[in-house]
């Protein structure tokens, strides 16, 4: 089993509910996209499935081992080189020094950063910084790996690219993948299913199961991305109604 | 593959909300509970330990010494003179130190040729200072007060100077970004910014006020000079009343206490929580 | 903010003070000044002239000094080597002796394993005060039995002397009064030497009372009336009887000091010590000289440090 | 809309990279012309002065008194002794420090039990120590050891326990995230994180170190304790000899700034520049 | 006049040149996209007209009010609530009080975070945190806009409402709008003009002049969005072949 959450609701401090009564079940080895409005508790849901936050109530079930987790921010030490922040996933995954040594600069590789593996976070651009942190997240190799808009801050080239690698990464290793996107195609083109959830609060809205067939189909695609926009296009508007009402 | 689940079901009822009010009552009875079983230990020590009396006294002869200070009022007066001046020449280093460490952030070449001797002030005794101190100002206030700023002030500048080394970069981008003048920046973003490098530095700065407030107390017990927490002390050692000696210092730790009680602890928490941070082992709520 | 030196060190005569501010410590050996305090003996004497008068009571001789020089205080009874100092590294224009105040009272105080002086070879003693009246007395003491290189000298202050002496960590002391009888009371210490054995008639000097030379030129009615008062002051506690006495200095102190010694360490003390005019002028070379000797001070000339025309001027 | 247009040709040919080697030297030579620009104020009000020479006494006549003390090698062995003792005493209480603050970052109630004592032993002055140190260890080394120990070790304590608390909360995340155990988490993410506030933290404890051991030499003045640079400033007081006490507290200040210069600005501005950051001032090459 | 450039260079100590004798006229009232791969150095070309960075040689030419900056990261002081964020802004423009009590609460609404205008940074999601720092940047009110990738933590439909916001805030104050994005599509639909720049070292490879007419008529901007994928893609591959020869 991959991940199972439960009735799971939650609230911080001051604030009404984020996440009301969220229940949903992924499988060992699924691919998932979760979609929804800025704001709407996604990265919250993300960092209860990797154990950072605990539930106001419900509960939910992870793998022993924990999950991998690719932050929004980059999140990089800033005293480690590039290299040296994904080594430290692998020192602390328990990995011997020759091993790490390798991996390391095939991941910086995979993430088309060979080039920068000396420099320090604050002598990369934007985008490099989010390829070091996915290059520490894939480090970590656990069975679930949680991403949180791991493509944001990169050219489309880049990402088209980075795409490819994780579509065959998650093909070889059988991983489950969750992870965050604003980019409804992008959704489409890499999960097997998408979550889109509402916001205010987070729950649920439509859940979609993306078939080969479906991705591969270049209209049946768009078609798709344009029913999801209109879903969070509809769902959007609600909100805007009800906060003109409320404020 | 770990198929191994484990189940998170502990973690359900767990709200995230933690009750201020009880936080509050712990950071309070946690040190008492330490002091009363320090005390106990204390105590238990001084029945075993083979030193006389005199020369290791336990808790229960310190206290019987207390009486009569109460009595004759010196304690308390000590204690009121001591804080009082502190409280005030720790102000007004504060006033003092502030403006320097802002000027000397700003001026490298100043800070390069400044900055070092600062440091090496701060490795001055303060007793170095008193026969200065007395040939210019005499047997006054001024003097202790002078021994007092020349401790304190170096600590505070280089509190805030960390403070300010430690800002990041893009707040700097910022101001400069939003047309802040020198003094806007100073006041908008840099020592916000600063603050949390900064308390911890007038935390060390207030050690070393009231440390150089002890020494300089040290020149007259009495007459002009009104008797201080430093002079009784001094008076225990020359009387070699270790009884008295315990009873200053429990006095000073006591002070000390409250004032980290009731005056740094909630400023660090203040600003910790307000950037989302949080003392260790403290809720965030 | 006191300018010390606005008036040249000869100033001319200016009549008699508005105020007198003397300094002392709240000290066994400084009772004359404790004494003339509390029974209202010096107010008695500067009454004539309308001169108020305030004290500070300091808790070291360099302190006390240094303010005399900051003109903070126009007069200090002193033990005689801050005395002396300041007026060798000021080449004689700081202050001048103008009466003695007590003599005796400095003692070797030892263990009671130590019975003989030559049994003091390898033994590890303290003084109260690196080139004090009793540091340069155990180091001559010492020299002139041929151990000094055999015997530790440590100066540390008195206080921490008997706390030292209570742990066994040293084995004796030349110590001033109250602390060697502190020593003999508390500790189980005695006597080995009397510092008294050691000088001409047993005299030497262990406070005195000094002025500073400005106060001195501008206000000479004044010190005359100081000195007068000092000079009372010793004949009360001469003339007073030893419970008289000891009640009398014992409440001066808990009064100057909110404490004291306890009753019996006073008395012995007491026995000790000699209240007296007396500035014992030619004890002050020797002092310098047998520094000197021992190599703990520079040398000079104590010439002209006790100017007694007050004291005689009180005999005319 | 402004149309006035602001040329910057005059920024054209700066590079940004500066040359360091110049650098380094601008950080010894301006402290070097600030003591020069003090020495020469000084002499001058001295000459001005109307206070008696051995009141007030000017660099010359300060220097005068240098050959005297460096013949009978008393200065350079005071300054020895004292500088040993120092540097040993502040490294043992780096390594009895650190480990306690970590472990009152880990434990809330320990810290909040024992948390405010720390900052109150902060305040108690070491003289407070000297009679149970004494008592305990009677005249040795150990005595000076421990009072300068009770001095240091709280101040580094509190600077550690500051720098770790302004943690942000997000690394703390990734420690968890990327699977650390405590240790790990301690050796990899929380003391490097830390570090800036902690080496900010050192500084104080070492001026805390030196105080607190100028404070320790005061028990003997020579003897069986080696003589020490605090035992020849109380000599200078108790002489009245100013000369000697100003000598000493230029050695102090000579030497406050060399430890400065060669050990705590090199690392600060280490750790400064691994984080992207810098020392006001200077350049981010 | 807007924003000139002449010859512009740019290296970091320890790098080659990042930017290149770059020189371009950007005219007062312009509004320019910036494309480019990751790390090519458009952040930095940003920089350097913001006045952050001097150029390693060349010069150039900004109005002399300077300009507002959006920084690639929200770059938010963590100690002020999202609305004091905002103020902040206006107060040092020197703004008197009651103006600005209004114009902020003018702005969150506009970025649509009227509600939480008293979180802290530290309680905000990244794309809340995103939309503070574009209101903070409109609220600086300088003749220059710079925007280092401003929507890129959004999701589609908050994008577009904010897209529209910024094209009628362009067209009603006249602005020269200089922005940064990996999206070529968000670039065609709101600049006038395209600079496409290549990387190591960063020079102009392409400009590209957007009419109106090609803006509202779908095939042919879907043409010229896929032309300029073309062309960073093109620019990418002949990297990675140096990048092969050269690691
Ligand atoms: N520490 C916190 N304290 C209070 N409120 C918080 C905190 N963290 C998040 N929130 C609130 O919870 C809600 C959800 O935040 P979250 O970061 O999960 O959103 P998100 O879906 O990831 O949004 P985005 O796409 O913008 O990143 C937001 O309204 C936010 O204001
Ligand atoms: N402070 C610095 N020191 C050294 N190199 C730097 C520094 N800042 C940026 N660089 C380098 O300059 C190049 C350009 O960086 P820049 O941030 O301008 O890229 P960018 O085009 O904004 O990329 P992105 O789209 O990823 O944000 C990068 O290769 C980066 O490594
Ligand atoms: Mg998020
Ligand atoms: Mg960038």
């Amino acid at each position: 089993m991959g991940v199972l959450l439960n009735e799971v609701s939650l609230s911080y401090p001051g604030t009404g509910l984020v996440i009301d009564r969220l229940s949903t079940e992924i499988d060992d080895g699924e691919f998932v996209a979760v979609l929804g409005a800025s704001g709407c508790g996604k990265s919250s849901l993300l960092n209860m499935i990797a154990g950072l936050l605990a539930p106001s109530s419900g509960w939910l079930e992870v793998p022993k081992d924990g999950a991998a987790f690719m932050f929004q921010d980059a999140n990089l030490l800033p005293w480690l080189t590039a290299s040296q922040n994904v080594d430290l996933a692998l020192k602390l995954a328990g990995k011997p020094v020759q091993e790490r040594e390798e991996r390391v600069e095939e991941l910086l590789n995979l993430v088309q950063l060979g080039h920068a593996s000396d420099k320090k976070p604050h002598e990369l651009s934007g985008g490099m910084r989010q390829r070091v942190a996915l290059a520490r997240a894939l480090a970590q190799d656990r069975q679930v790996l949680l991403m949180d808009e791991p493509f944001a801050a990169l050219d489309a080239i880049t990402r088209d690219m980075l795409h490819e690698q994780l579509r065959s990464l998650w093909g070889q290793t059988g991983k489950t993948i969750i992870f965050v996107t604003h980019n409804v195609r992008e959704a489409i083109r890499l999960s097997g299913r998408i979550l889109v959830l509402s916001s205010h609060p987070g729950r649920i809205l439509e859940t979609r199961r993306i078939t080969d067939d479906l991705r591969n189909n270049p209209t049946q695609a768009a078609a798709l991305a344009d029913e999801l926009t209109t879903i969070l296009r509809k769902e959007q508007r609600k909100h805007e109604l009800t906060d003109r009402i409320t404020h | 593959m770990s198929s191994l689940t484990e189940s998170r079901t502990d973690l359900a009822p767990v709200r995230t909300i933690k009750l201020r009010p009880n936080n509050r009552l712990d950071s309070w009875v946690a040190p008492v509970l330490t002091v009363i079983v320090l005390l106990s230990l204390w105590q238990i020590i001084s029945w075993v330990s083979p030193l006389r009396e005199d020369l290791f006294p336990g808790p229960l002869s310190v206290a019987a010494k207390l009486p009569q200070l109460l009595a004759d009022g010196s304690l308390l007066s000590a204690i009121g003179n001591s804080l009082f001046r502190a409280v005030s020449g720790f102000a007004i280093a504060v006033i003092i130190a502030t403006p320097i460490a802002l000027l000397l952030a700003h001026q490298p070449l100043l800070r390069k040729g400044v900055g070092p001797l600062v440091s090496a002030m701060q490795v001055l005794p303060s007793i170095a200072w008193v026969p200065a101190a007395i040939i210019l100002f005499g047997l006054s206030d001024a003097t202790i007060y002078t021994v007092l700023l020349l401790g304190a002030i170096p600590s505070i500048i280089n509190g805030l100077l960390s403070g300010i080394d430690m800002i990041p970069a893009q707040y700097k981008a910022l101001s400069k970004v939003l047309g802040a003048s020198k003094w806007e920046h100073v006041m908008h973003i840099e020592l916000p910014a600063a603050m949390p490098g900064y308390v911890a530095g007038l935390r060390q700065g207030w050690a070393f006020a009231w440390r150089s407030l002890m020494a300089a107390e040290l020149i007259a017990v009495g007459g002009s000079l009104a008797l201080g927490v430093g002079s009784l002390l001094q008076r225990g050692r020359d009387l070699a009343d270790l009884s008295l000696v315990m009873l200053v210092i429990l006095t000073i730790l006591l002070v000390g206490v409250l004032i980290e009680l009731v005056f740094f602890a909630p400023i660090e928490r203040k600003l910790l929580r307000d950037r989302g941070m949080s003392r260790t082992g403290e809720s965030n709520g | 903010l006191p300018s010390p030196n606005e008036v040249p060190a000869q100033a001319a005569d200016r009549g008699p003070a508005a105020e007198l501010k003397i300094g002392y410590f709240a000290n066994l050996t400084h009772a004359p000044a404790l004494i003339s305090e509390s029974e209202g003996i010096l107010q008695k004497h500067l009454d004539e002239d309308g001169t108020k008068f305030q004290s500070q009571i300091f808790n070291a001789g360099p302190a006390a000094v240094e303010a005399l020089n900051s003109g903070a205080i126009d007069a200090a009874y002193l033990g005689p080597n801050p005395a002396l100092n300041s007026y060798l590294s000021s080449h004689g224009e700081s202050l001048n002796i103008v009466s003695g105040v007590a003599y005796g009272g400095a003692s070797l105080v030892v263990n009671k394993d130590i019975t003989k002086p030559e049994q003091l070879a390898g033994s590890n003693l303290a003084s109260p005060q690196f080139g004090g009246t009793q540091d340069v007395a155990l180091r001559n003491y010492l020299k002139e039995l041929d151990l000094k290189q055999d015997a530790t000298v440590t100066p540390s202050s008195n206080g921490t002397v008997a706390q030292l002496f209570g742990r066994g960590e040293i084995d004796g002391a030349w110590l001033p009064e109250p602390y060697a009888s502190l020593l003999i009371e508390k500790n189980d210490a005695h006597r080995l030497v009397n510092e008294a054995q050691l000088w001409p008639e047993g005299k030497f000097p262990t406070t005195v009372l000094v002025v500073s030379k400005e106060f001195m030129a501008s206000h000479p009615d004044t010190v005359q009336k100081l000195v007068d008062a000092n000079t009372e002051a010793i004949e009360w506690l001469n003339n007073a009887d030893e419970k008289q006495k000891l009640s009398a200095v014992q409440k001066a102190l808990v009064k100057a000091n909110g404490s004291s010694f306890d009753e019996s360490v006073i008395a012995q003390a007491l026995k000790q010590v000699h209240f007296s005019q007396d500035p014992l002028p030619e004890t002050y070379q020797t002092l310098v000289d047998h520094a000197l000797a021992v190599e703990v001070g520079a040398g000079g000339n104590a010439d002209g440090l006790v100017d007694s025309r007050f004291l005689e001027q009180q005999e005319q």
